[in-house]
């Protein structure tokens, strides 16, 4: 195991000020990004990268990789749920087992903003449609999370509001704004690209910086609700990332995607949600508790991708020859 | 002045909009809303800082005649069992304006 | 303990500078404001989600003697009258510290 | 009429991102900007604008043509609300007409702001002094609004309390910024205006997109109260800037105004204001129903100008041979 | 519906941990807190518009059983005398759900 | 007094746009920059004169200047706070006395970064050790202050909670996020810094100018505090910054610090703090009145050192020929 590869990784600015707003928390400083910041970072990242995706696939065009590769997306975005669901009714109830299966079949935009951030400083190319998978893989695991409990739980519920649970699922705010933004980069000209690039490429290395302080102190935050998560759903929280981006490497290899894509996709499946899959549960399923699916996402799962994950799974990719 | 019911509901920020449902299906035209607001109760604490309203409450004030109280408190109740969340009536005058 | 009136005001965000002077006017220097606040009545919707103030509220809490009562109804009535809102009164124990 | 400028307009990043916020609503989703970061767009955008026209101001000079120009926009304040406020009592109560007069004859710097990225995008010069205009049309109407109140309103008002209308008009947050900007903009040195660029120029247009979103959110909330406004007051929505804006064209032909600046002339004349007129007409007109005004100037005037309006005053302005 | 008591405590927001401490000091797992909250009082007026949280307030709605009202008084009471800040006690009917 | 210094100075955006928020608010306008977009600009301009300290320390290196620098800036950190004690106990009680000494014993980090800019512009080097000396003299002040309470204070306050105390000096948010970000610069590679530019860099001086204008709505809002704290707390206001900077310029010159440092250190032992002070007195000396030592450092010691102070240090230094 490469241990420069993580080291050079847990170098950089954005993961350093993570470390930092994770002391923060520790040290009890009062150091504090007041609502409503925190969205406003995570808004520009998803307007930016959506845009940026729909701009390089504008150049790129579709192929059977491409197909191959969104076929791949939607299948981890549902296999991913259904295995974490039956992995976690071992210890859990049916309605906290299905919101952290549909937390880990979904994404974390900002855990794949950060390996393309690492990807481009080791200049490593990686296409466009792969912010189009991630669009892809958002929401289909909160479908899932509620067909499991409609399943599985023993109560008669009163019938699924579908309509809810799909506009949940497909048009929350996150997949809204990113396909949308993909779309606007599709069409747009290059002269806007152009006026554009200061604020989407320019500024983007600092407001993820900033973004990255800002997730440490809430990440931190979470972990006092840890204590309840119990060893099982730690264990979880680290092993599920692997085994998810291990089996994500190792389709990768199958329809020969390339270095950049392969860990991508790795990282997608890795990373769980916790901005659009939370919101969702919180509707769909409001027997679930909050605090274990959203700590063990902020507080396990994210830290452990942009620490080891990211640079792990790299590793793992080149010694399979992707 | 005249005596009225004050009623007002904690809830999480998520079921704003079926509260603000249930309160209009009561002929409930007037309401005041106070959002970002943090609490901790059965469902454990909710101190806000995320970055989605997942973790914090919304809180409800209603001023109406004695007759429109059950009403409320009737389609308030299911959301109360569901989502968790207080409702309080107390008593107070209206000053006639 | 003593008792107290707890005098509670919503109005448009926009009268807050001459609500805060007719309270000061009737002697009342201590007070409680609540911004960004919300709702719905007479006036139709303010859901806030705006470029401006223009369709947000305030909450104001006052705790004063029943003898301050009456001036600052009579003094916030003309207000709620042209620009609408609503004002409650009701009782409460003061915590002597 | 020319469709493709009208198109080369929509396929802008700004326009586009509009719609994105117009369908996120009318989808229900729930993609929302949070107060107060509006207000943070908002309050850039008019100290950039101020700024830059300061700063081109400070390079032009003072002649004939701006004094003309100056001229034109105060009479057409003036005479905007007059009109709007006879065609309107057709059908309204004097508060409502007033405040709407009020509003058609302000300005929204946004839409002024817009126009003038499509200028630079046709690389179509236009003139500093352009912004001092926009700033002479902010607050004249809020005057003549509350005049036309206190002249047609049958109840014996007790008299208008001047001062608070007087510092409503020319002393409101957008006014200040942008007037102080402008002069600050004057008198700033060229390294100042060097080091100040990446955060005027630079990050300026995705800024922008970035508010448009926004006002697509803003836009189409406001939609559901159309439905109480009624078709005299949607068809006033767009028949009003219309006929401004080709009275604007000719006014600018008259005294020999370049394309660019009647077009912004146009613009300033066809769009109606919902930051500073809605604030004061609360205060000093508080019978007018905000959610009308603010949902004519915000769900329909401003789509309009920015979708068709630009576009089309261009083409007027090119037909007619400035 | 059960008879309950409503305890509302206006403090500086600085002293909002103190406040929470106490209130779980007195086995009150349940309470809702509003931030950012204005006001003024004798320690003059604290109008928020400042870079630190120095000026401004935080209110605080607890709902609890009478007998748990004394511990919660004789908690807060130093608190307020040595920081400032007020502290209401009223009656409402809590619905059962 | 050569007074161009302090025009030139004055004709700054920064200081011009301060005048603008003066004035907005003498004007009774409404113009608001509202919560929390005040702390947004004071967090990024922490984060990014501590990242920028912490790269120029990187190249620098360590030598007796920089150790004695940083010896001169503990001493003044507790030494001034001391003095200042005695004086104002001339007239104030000891808690009110105590938290004014403690705010202008620390610093004010947007004093320092309205300074570094003048320098920029002159063209005059400064070390980035400076910003580990700002560091320095945050927290010494908030100790002293407190100690002094314990001294002097006649009831028998039941003891001093240390850990609270120490926590709320050296932990408060301002300086972790300053010394984190020094120390993340330190050890930031060159291609992280190049990718950071245009966040740390470029868009830099337009937030500060836009914070300016803020700082001038905050400022001019305490003015009318000042109505309570009376002549002798308004002398010391600005007597305090100009005997702290001239000793401060004699030391400098004593330890043969270069022009540019020599300044800022003068102009942080002139300074006074409005943000970790306040908040720690708030918790450990409640007795003293906020709306005294919040005014005082707000609206008297900062306007006077951006518009006179900082220009006429400069022009003492360059007297006494450092
Ligand atoms: N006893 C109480 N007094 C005041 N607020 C409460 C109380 N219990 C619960 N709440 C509020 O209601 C929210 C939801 O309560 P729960 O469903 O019990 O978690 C909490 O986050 C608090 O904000
Ligand atoms: N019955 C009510 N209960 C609670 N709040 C109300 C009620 N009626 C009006 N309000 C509040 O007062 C504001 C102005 O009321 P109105 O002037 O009737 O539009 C509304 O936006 C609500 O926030
Ligand atoms: N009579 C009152 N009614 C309502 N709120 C009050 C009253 N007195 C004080 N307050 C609130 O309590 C805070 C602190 O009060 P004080 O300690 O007296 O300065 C004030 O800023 C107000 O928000
Ligand atoms: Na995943
Ligand atoms: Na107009
Ligand atoms: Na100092």
């Amino acid at each position: 195991m490469d241990i420069d590869t993580i080291l050079s990784n847990a170098l950089n600015p954005p993961v350093l000020f993570f470390f930092l707003g994770v002391a923060a928390v520790l040290l009890k400083s009062d150091l504090e990004i007041p609502q409503p910041l925190p969205k406003l970072f995570s808004l520009y990242l998803l307007l930016v990268i959506g845009f940026k995706g729909g701009m390089e696939l504008h150049h790129g065009g579709f192929n059977t990789q491409v197909l191959l590769t969104f076929i791949a997306a939607i299948t981890a975005a549902i296999a991913v749920p259904v295995a974490s669901f039956f992995i976690l009714r071992i210890k859990l109830d049916v309605y906290n087992a299905a919101a952290i299966a549909a937390s880990y079949g979904s994404v974390s935009a900002v855990t794949f903003v950060t390996a393309t951030s690492l990807l481009q400083q080791l200049a490593v190319p990686y296409d466009g449609y792969m912010v189009a998978a991630l669009a892809l893989m958002e929401s289909p695991a909160i479908v899932a999370g509620v067909l499991l409990v409609r399943l599985y739980a023993n109560k008669q519920e009163k019938g699924i509001d579908w309509p809810e649970v799909l506009r949940e699922a497909f048009l929350n705010g996150s997949v809204v704004l990113l396909v949308g933004s993909l779309l606007i980069g599709l069409v747009a000209s290059d002269s806007a690209e152009k006026s554009l690039q200061p604020f989407t490429q320019g500024i983007f290395y600092g407001v993820l910086t900033f973004f990255l302080l800002d997730m440490g102190l809430l990440a931190a935050r979470r972990i006092k609700d840890l204590t309840k998560t119990g060893p099982f759903l730690i264990g979880f929280g680290i092993l599920a990332p692997l085994v998810n981006a291990v089996i994500a490497i190792l389709i990768a290899k199958l329809i020969g995607m390339g270095e950049g894509n392969a860990l991508l996709f790795a990282v997608l499946c890795a990373s769980a949600s916790y901005i659009a899959v939370p919101a969702a549960m919180r509707l769909s399923v409001p027997e679930a508790n909050p605090s274990l699916y959203v700590s063990m996402a902020l507080a396990i799962t994210f830290p452990f991708n942009i620490i080891f994950g990211i640079p792990l799974y790299l590793q793992l990719i080149r010694i399979i020859g992707v | 002045m005249k005596p009225v019911k004050r009623i007002e509901i904690v809830v999480d920020s998520v079921e704003l909009n079926r509260l603000v449902e249930i309160l209009e299906q009561s002929q409930l035209k007037g309401y005041t809303v106070i959002k970002d607001v943090l609490g901790r109760g059965g469902h454990g604490l909710r101190d806000g800082g995320d970055l989605t309203d997942v973790l914090t409450n919304v809180y409800v004030l209603v001023a109406c005649n004695e007759d429109q109280v059950q009403p409320v408190i009737d389609g308030v109740r299911p959301l109360l069992k569901r989502f968790g969340g207080i409702c309080l009536v107390s008593d107070a005058q209206w000053v006639i304006h």
